[in-house]
């Protein structure tokens, strides 16, 4: 168990930066996610940290102990990868013992034959034998010791790579996108399994992954990175409601934000594809803005009127108790999605006109630059970038 | 063989069909049932394939045996079968049973050396980031060279008088030799010919071996504690190498079996039968003393050494080479 | 006149610049017949099986040349034409130079197969200089093997890579080995086609050999030998006198060449002739018509001086010798050419083991040769074992 | 890409070894190449005395070199060569790729035996059937042309293997778009997996180019005419007629038949090893 | 434009049965999406449609006529495939043209050199290109002609596929599993796209996916397949709020629906895991059966009661606007979830004890064999089991 500190960490592959000036603490005990597309130095940061790469700047502190010249060996931390990169040619058995035997055995007790003879190799190789098949027990893969891990399933593959990890009682596991190899079905189920893990060990867990349900299901708190850059680290559900960039917006949630250009009419009134909507906002008239609204925080409405979006419906998806209608917007030019009660609003077909109410309070507001604009309810929370700043 | 005819039955109907209508269905269905059809296209498109391999594989092996036991000659009209006779010549013989022993002998240097060294050079020079592509050119170069032609420099190179391996040896004061006319010597000379030859062979495959390993393998190794070269090598580099090296194992196995331009050249068998080996002691009785059972006879010993040698290692394999 | 195309084969390729010359100057005086040189192989067995090979396989030269011990397995395959209806329809053959001597060295059976092309003899030769260095004083070069040993030892004592001296085991159908043995009044075959070495001849030959070995420390390919000798790294080279031509090339003048015949211990001493014949390997009438004229050109005098100037070897034709403007001048000029020729008298065939196995026999017998030269063997236990081998191959 | 890659260089000390090891060991590798170059630059003065120097005092290069070109027909050898080895790559090509093929993407009675035929010919060393293909070579009165040197190579077992290989790693759903696209299955091989496999080609190019130019044992024994024969048997016969004579002309000329395929090597040297991975070692 | 029909196709790999009697109708036009777990069968069906396989029974018609025998050149069929299969050494333009030069061209108007001399050859080749250009351009692909397969991403091989699939205007196009190979964010977006393809050509569609996120938002019609056989064929909508049978219900929905056993009390009360539920069910009192809830048809209530179940949290996951809950209930063996509106939801943390209600009529009644127990009221709409059947 350990705190991690991570300091203006910077790396780059030849000319192409890959982190820039990444900062972040994680607690004794955390479950941090770092979340990010494709080839946005998730992997690069994690390698940084179990020492596998080298920073160009920065420092990692684990356990308030700077560890940058120090080996992976050195460092108390465990990784499972995303291929779980088990050794195939040795037993489930001797994969999870590997790390306690580079530990505990001397090089000399190491050696194939002659190490057997010596009198302190049996007794810790015994040792090490009982606390793998314990970790093994744990989870639920004592009867696989002796198979190797071509015989197993992706799921128990997946298992071994978390015991090996385990078993030396790291102060820190890092996980790269330990579920990904896995099908839709078995990674709902090993996803679970994780939150079960993380709850019993209790130590520190950085999570690596793209996918935002495993993000937003496991962590105590998600850091989302694009480019390089830590956006934002915060709670699920915060990152979920309360983005604090545009990018963060766009990049949680299923189906994608709506994102509007909208006018300050006046303050409280913003115009938006033709309406007036009752957003409070500290803005001064005639600032553009830009809306986002998630699909859901749209509401079947029966009829036009102020503070309801009208549109024509140009396609419908059924996604069980839920519609998600595409419909166009004047002045739009891009479809806007709408996430309706499939009983509330049963008569939806395509090229219909499309009534649809906003909440005001479910709105996200922020400035054609990207910065979160944060209305002054909000304000004590976080920065909040002044209006003025706003170009018209 | 019929198949190429059919096959080109098959493309004309076809053709035929395309010029009338397109991207149309034809009111009434070939006759021919698809299974049917596919296996009429596929042994179609194997058709000169099997044809070779009967007339220039299958064909001469029969052929082989039949030599091997009768009596026929060059020239000669007849045959008639003699059984084992030649069989029973050949292993008489002692310039045979030197042969066979000094390809046991050259297998036996050949294959350790070129697969040990081979494996040490790849390792090596993956281990490191520069002049990769350097290092892998030069090992390679001998397996790409003439062979024949290489023997003459080889010859020059351990010349007793103007060579340079003797001038070398008496200047640092060690003895000289007459490599090539020693018959203590010209076996081992031809085998360290032979592992420079095909060093580079089993380098190539073990350095595509030490491609296919992941990365991955090597950070966890790096994590569990496994992070001297050493260990890194125990645990992960030569474990994942185990089915390459088999397969390794066999070719160059095959490979030192067949040796002949270096004892063609440089050798011709001698001193004594100090460096004959199967393939030349078979070209020599079946094209120059022209003893063709005899040679014969030979060839179908050599084939089955070969062959149980490959089929034992295959089994050896057993599962980890998937041919289907 | 239709043009005709004849395919001749003939042996070793230091032979090839006189080989093209002869075919050079035939095809200018008869235009019409084109002549084809198959390369040459290096060894007499060899070209005996390459002939039987090409026969079986379709492929037979027009004209071939075959060593005087061999040609009779061309001949008992029927492979070859006999020339006698041919000779008889030369009007003036009495006096195109071809002396009984000489055209019996072509026969088998009774009639003749072939002309001879080449005729050399074994001989000694040396490095004068280093010789002269070793000998402190005396000038001549030691008549008997003792004196020859002696020098040997010598010049291999010089040490800086010198070897004192080389003999030609190698050679092929054992030609060397019978000189030693025909020297000593002994033979390598008898009459009857049996063994004619398991005797005292044959154990003293042999024990020359191994004295040979004795006195010097290199076994080596004939060719490397001779590089050393003409490199000046070898003082005495035992071997056919048809190389004096290239050893003085190869030499260069950077010493000076000696030549000696070999030691005598007989009084009905003997020497194998080497050299081989020209026989006519067509069935077609029309090329053996063409066939028949080149055998003729190449053993007559203007072919034949040729072979002699180049070479080292014994004119196989008689003008040659007798006319200044072939041969008479070149001879005054270059008596280290006459060594081999003053051994004519004493000149006798050369054997070959008879039956399909000759040239394995020899390749036995050399390796026999061969582990005595090397030490590897006694004398003694040497002759023991050839016997045995050359027994069981001889059934 | 490497199996090595690490965040950290090798230490210092290691580096030096390594450079070391390989160096030693590369220049023993290289020292008949090395040696083959300067003898081919001497005089025969300068080789035969006792002494050496990679350098020669006398620059002799341009009479060896000449020499090797013109005493014996070298250039005839090389042509020979290429003509040869053009002629059997372009055949094997097109005999082995359709089989290659049928074993890899179809389905069909008899698939397995043919499958087993093609290995029992990658199992039989080639030169053991030597004296029956030369019975063979007489009886369709080949002997002694260019068509001796090349039938025996038609089919090359190790191609179908090599090719079949790599065709099983193509999808099957390409071969099922081209059906749908309206390829024959002859179509198929030619116009999609043939250039799909290209890799595979490469190495197996390189892999006959190789076999067939370096071959010494079959144009020994098929081919008598001297202008027929390709490089090494040239050499060869050079070799004997030189008689050790003189090694100037005799290492220019080698040099001369080495070189082709070390450039041609040099040039395709990824793509043989990605072939090799692909193929070989699967 | 054709309408297919296959009628009783069976298919059998060896002793293993992949496709037991399939039959089904698709109408002219019409989006009909095969949706079933992996390995049951869909490609291969897809695979007999085009006729790259060849059944063991039964037949197909496209439009009304028998293809059985035809090769796949001649069915008039299109395929997109999962993995694109476009040829890497060709060039888009040459992708996309290679149907239409097979077709148009014949053989020796093909031939590499020589055909280019043929008088026709340049006019159909040009021809060609026009067609191919349109078609591209009409996918947003025209720029990108001249490239290479490996020089494109993701989402643009998909389209040039589609590309390749819709030049020759085909009466039926078939795609397998088009989508499962882009990532999250773009699969949603091509999804769209080819909803508005089929929409824009009219022709008749096959779709196969294992995804019910996409077999519901596209198709007109859903045909499930469960083990090489048709469980259901109906409207995406039907197939999830009125499964016919409990594999398809299993089957459907995400998270999977919940199972729990029941046992009818009286008429109109069901006992589930110690609480009364209202439903109406026609069968005899103390019948066995299996309720399906949703976990949507859970709602959050204040506190126990009738109808109502109660249990203890286990898990918590943050789905955006939605929780999905993870409880407990007494005799039930595995968790139940369900989805409750975070607003409603807000204090519910690991470890407390939970009241859900559940809405009686969106209850889903089953056999304990598997069979759907419709009430009163649906009855008209499917066969329904007879009751008596039911054992105890
Ligand atoms: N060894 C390397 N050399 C050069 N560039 C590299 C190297 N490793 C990674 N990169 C680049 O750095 C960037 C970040 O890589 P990284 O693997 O950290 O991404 P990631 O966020 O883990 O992506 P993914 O989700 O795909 O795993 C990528 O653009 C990648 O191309
Ligand atoms: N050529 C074949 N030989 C033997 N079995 C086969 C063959 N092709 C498919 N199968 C088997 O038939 C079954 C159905 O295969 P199919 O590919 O149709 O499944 P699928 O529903 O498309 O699955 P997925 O969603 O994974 O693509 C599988 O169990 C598969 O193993
Ligand atoms: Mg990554
Ligand atoms: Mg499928």
């Amino acid at each position: 168990m350990a705190s991690v500190s991570i300091d203006g960490i910077q790396k780059n592959y030849g000319p192409t930066s890959v982190l820039r000036g990444v900062s972040l603490s994680i607690a004794d005990g955390e479950f941090l996610t770092l979340l990010g597309p494709s080839g946005c130095g998730k992997s690069t940061l994690l390698r940084i940290l179990a020492g596998l790469e080298v920073q160009d700047a920065g420092s990692v502190l684990i356990d308030k102990r700077a560890v940058d010249g120090l080996r992976p060996k050195w460092r108390d931390v465990a990784m499972v990868f995303q291929s779980y990169a088990l050794y195939p040619h040795m037993t489930v058995a001797s994969n999870m013992a590997l790390p306690l035997r580079m530990r505990r055995l001397s090089a000399v007790q190491r050696l194939p034959l002659v190490g057997r003879l010596l009198p302190e190799t049996a007794r810790i190789t015994a040792e090490i034998d009982v606390e793998v098949m314990r970790t093994a027990k744990s989870l639920g893969i004592g009867h696989l010791l002796a198979r190797k891990p071509g015989q197993l399933s992706g799921g128990q593959r997946q298992r071994v790579a978390v015991g090996r990890a385990m078993v030396r009682h790291p102060a820190v596991f890092l996980m790269d996108e330990p579920l990904s190899n896995l099908d839709a079905k078995l990674r709902v189920q090993m996803r679970a399994e994780i939150k079960e893990l993380h709850q019993r060990l209790g130590g520190t867990f950085v999570y690596v992954t793209h996918d935002q349900a495993e993000a937003m299901t496991l962590s105590d708190r998600v850091a989302v990175m694009v480019d390089g850059e830590l956006l934002q680290v915060a709670a699920p559900q915060d990152i979920y409601v309360d983005p604090d960039d545009r990018r963060v917006a766009e990049f949680i949630g299923s189906p994608k934000i709506n994102m509007l250009d909208g006018v300050v009419r006046e303050r409280g009134v913003v115009d938006v594809a033709g309406s007036a909507l009752a957003i409070e906002v500290d803005a001064i008239a005639g600032a553009h803005i830009t809306l986002g609204i998630r699909s859901e925080a749209f509401h079947f409405a029966d009829h036009g009127g102020p503070g309801v979006l009208t549109g024509s419906v140009r396609m419908i998806e059924h996604m069980g108790s839920d519609l998600l209608v595409h419909f166009d917007l004047a002045g739009v030019d891009h479809l806007v999605i709408a996430r309706l009660l499939a009983e509330r609003a049963p008569h939806i077909a395509v090229g219909q006109t499309l009534h649809v109410g906003v909440r005001p309070d479910r709105v996200l507001l922020f400035t054609r630059d990207g910065r979160r604009l944060r209305r002054e309810v909000e304000a004590g929370r976080a920065s909040v970038t002044p209006i003025r700043e706003i170009a018209r | 063989m019929s198949e190429p005819l059919c096959l080109s039955g098959v493309r004309v109907e076809h053709s035929a069909i395309g010029g009338a209508r397109r991207a149309q269905i034809p009111a009434t269905p070939p006759a021919r049932a698809p299974a049917v059809a596919q296996t009429l296209v596929a042994w179609g498109l194997a058709g000169p394939a099997v044809f070779f391999l009967l007339v220039l594989f299958l064909l001469p092996v029969t052929g082989v045996f039949v030599i091997a036991l009768s009596d026929w000659q060059f020239g000669a009209r007849s045959l008639s079968f003699v059984g084992f006779a030649n069989f029973r010549e050949v292993f008489v013989d002692a310039g045979f049973r030197a042969s066979l022993l000094n390809s046991v002998v050259y297998v036996l240097i050949v294959v350790p050396g070129s697969v040990i060294l081979g494996l040490m050079i790849a390792v090596l020079i993956e281990s490191g980031r520069s002049l990769r592509s350097f290092y892998r050119a030069i090992h390679f170069l001998p397996f790409m060279a003439t062979l024949a032609a290489m023997a003459i420099a080889w010859e020059a190179l351990l010349h007793p008088t103007i060579g340079f391996v003797n001038q070398a040896l008496a200047v640092i004061g060690l003895p000289t030799a007459n490599w090539l006319r020693d018959e203590n010597t010209a076996l081992p000379v031809l085998a360290i010919i032979g592992i420079w030859q095909n060093l580079g062979y089993a380098m190539v495959l073990f350095l595509a071996g030490l491609k296919s390993i992941p990365q991955d393998l090597y950070d966890a190794a790096d994590v569990d504690g496994a992070d001297l070269w050493l260990d890194r090598l125990c645990i992960v580099t030569l474990p994942m190498l185990g089915p390459v090296s088999m397969f390794v194992v066999i070719v160059v196995a095959v490979r030192a079996f067949e040796p002949f331009d270096a004892v063609k050249v440089l050798t011709q068998g001698g001193p004594g039968h100090a460096s004959e080996m199967l393939l030349y002691t078979l070209y020599r009785e079946s094209f120059e003393y022209l003893r063709t059972g005899f040679g014969a006879a030979v060839a179908v010993v050599f084939l089955a050494i070969v062959v149980t040698l490959t089929l034992v290692q295959a089994r050896i394999m057993g599962n980890r080479v998937h041919y289907q | 006149e239709d043009r005709v195309t004849i395919r001749v084969s003939y042996v070793n390729s230091y032979m090839k610049p006189i080989q093209e010359e002869i075919a050079r100057r035939f095809s200018q005086m008869h235009p019409h017949i084109a002549v084809v040189l198959d390369s040459p192989v290096e060894a007499w067995g060899d070209q005996l099986q390459r002939t039987i090979l090409d026969s079986a396989t379709g492929n037979r030269p027009d004209v071939a040349e075959h060593a005087f011990n061999l040609f009779g397995e061309i001949v008992d395959r029927g492979l070859a034409q006999p020339l006698d209806s041919l000779i008889k329809q030369e009007e003036d053959w009495s006096s195109m130079g071809y002396s009984p001597a000489l055209t019996g060295l072509g026969v088998h059976h009774g009639e003749i197969w072939g002309l001879p092309f080449r005729i050399s003899t074994p001989i000694i030769f040396y490095n004068a200089d280093l010789v002269r260095s070793v000998s402190e004083g005396s000038s001549e070069f030691p008549s008997d093997w003792q004196g020859i040993l002696q020098v040997a030892k010598r010049i291999t004592a010089l040490g800086d890579q010198r070897a004192g001296i080389f003999f030609d085991y190698q050679a092929d159908g054992n030609w060397t080995f019978q000189a030693l043995l025909n020297l000593r009044g002994g033979q390598l075959v008898t009459s009857e086609g049996k063994i004619g070495f398991n005797n005292a001849e044959g154990l003293s030959a042999l024990a020359t050999l191994s004295e040979i070995g004795q006195s010097s420390t290199s076994d080596m390919p004939r060719e490397q030998a001779r590089q050393s000798f003409a490199a000046g790294v070898l003082g005495i080279y035992v071997g056919s006198s048809a190389q004096l031509g290239n050893l003085l090339r190869a030499s260069a003048n950077k010493f000076s060449i000696g030549t000696a015949p070999l030691p005598r211990s007989a009084s009905n001493a003997r020497l194998p002739a080497g050299g081989g014949i020209y026989m006519l390997t067509t069935r077609d009438p029309k090329k053996q018509a063409a066939a028949w004229e080149y055998i003729k050109f190449a053993t007559g005098p203007v072919a034949q001086t040729l072979v002699v100037e180049q070479t080292g070897m014994m004119p196989c034709n008689e003008l040659p010798a007798s006319d200044p403007s072939l041969l008479g001048k070149f001879y005054s000029k270059n008596p280290l050419y006459l060594t081999s020729l003053k051994e004519l008298p004493i000149v006798t065939s050369w054997t070959a083991f008879p039956g399909r196995n000759a040239v394995k026999i020899s390749d036995t017998i050399r390796e026999q040769l061969r582990a005595v030269v090397t030490l590897k063997t006694k004398p003694d236990v040497a002759l023991e074992a050839m016997t045995k081998d050359v027994e069981a191959l001889l059934k | 890409m490497s199996a090595f890659k690490s965040a950290r260089r090798l230490s210092l000390p290691t580096t030096i070894l390594r450079h070391a090891v390989l160096l030693c060991t590369g220049a023993l590798i290289l020292a008949p190449f090395v040696w083959m170059v300067s003898l081919s630059i001497k005089p025969a003065s300068e080789i035969f005395r006792v002494s050496f120097s990679f350098w020669p005092e006398r620059f002799y290069g341009i009479e060896n070199y000449t020499k090797a070109l013109t005493e014996v027909p070298l250039p005839r050898y090389m042509g020979n060569g290429v003509l040869v080895c053009a002629i059997i790559l372009v055949l094997q090509i097109l005999v082995c790729t359709p089989c290659a093929y049928v074993l890899a993407k179809l389905r069909f009675p008899g698939r397995d035996l043919l499958f087993s035929m093609v290995l029992i010919g990658l199992l039989l060393p080639h030169q053991v059937l030597s004296l029956p293909l030369f019975i063979l070579s007489y009886q369709l009165d080949i002997l002694n042309t260019y068509a001796a040197l090349i039938f025996p190579y038609v089919i090359s077992p190790f191609g179908i293997f090599l090719f079949r290989q790599f065709f099983k790693t193509i999808p099957d759903d390409v071969v099922h778009a081209a059906r749908l696209d309206g390829l024959s299955e002859l179509a198929i091989v030619w116009r999609i997996m043939l250039p799909m496999a290209l890799p595979a080609l490469i190495a197996f190019s390189i892999f006959s180019v190789v076999g067939h130019w370096n071959d010494l044992f079959w144009p020994l024994i098929a081919v008598r005419d001297q202008s027929l024969m390709p490089p090494p048997l040239g050499i060869m016969v050079f070799k004997n007629e030189e008689a050790g004579n003189d090694y100037g002309p005799l290492m220019a000329a080698s040099t001369l038949v080495v070189m082709p395929l070390i450039i041609a090597f040099l040039a395709a040297q990824k793509w043989f090893v990605e072939g090799m991975t692909g193929g070989a070692v699967k």
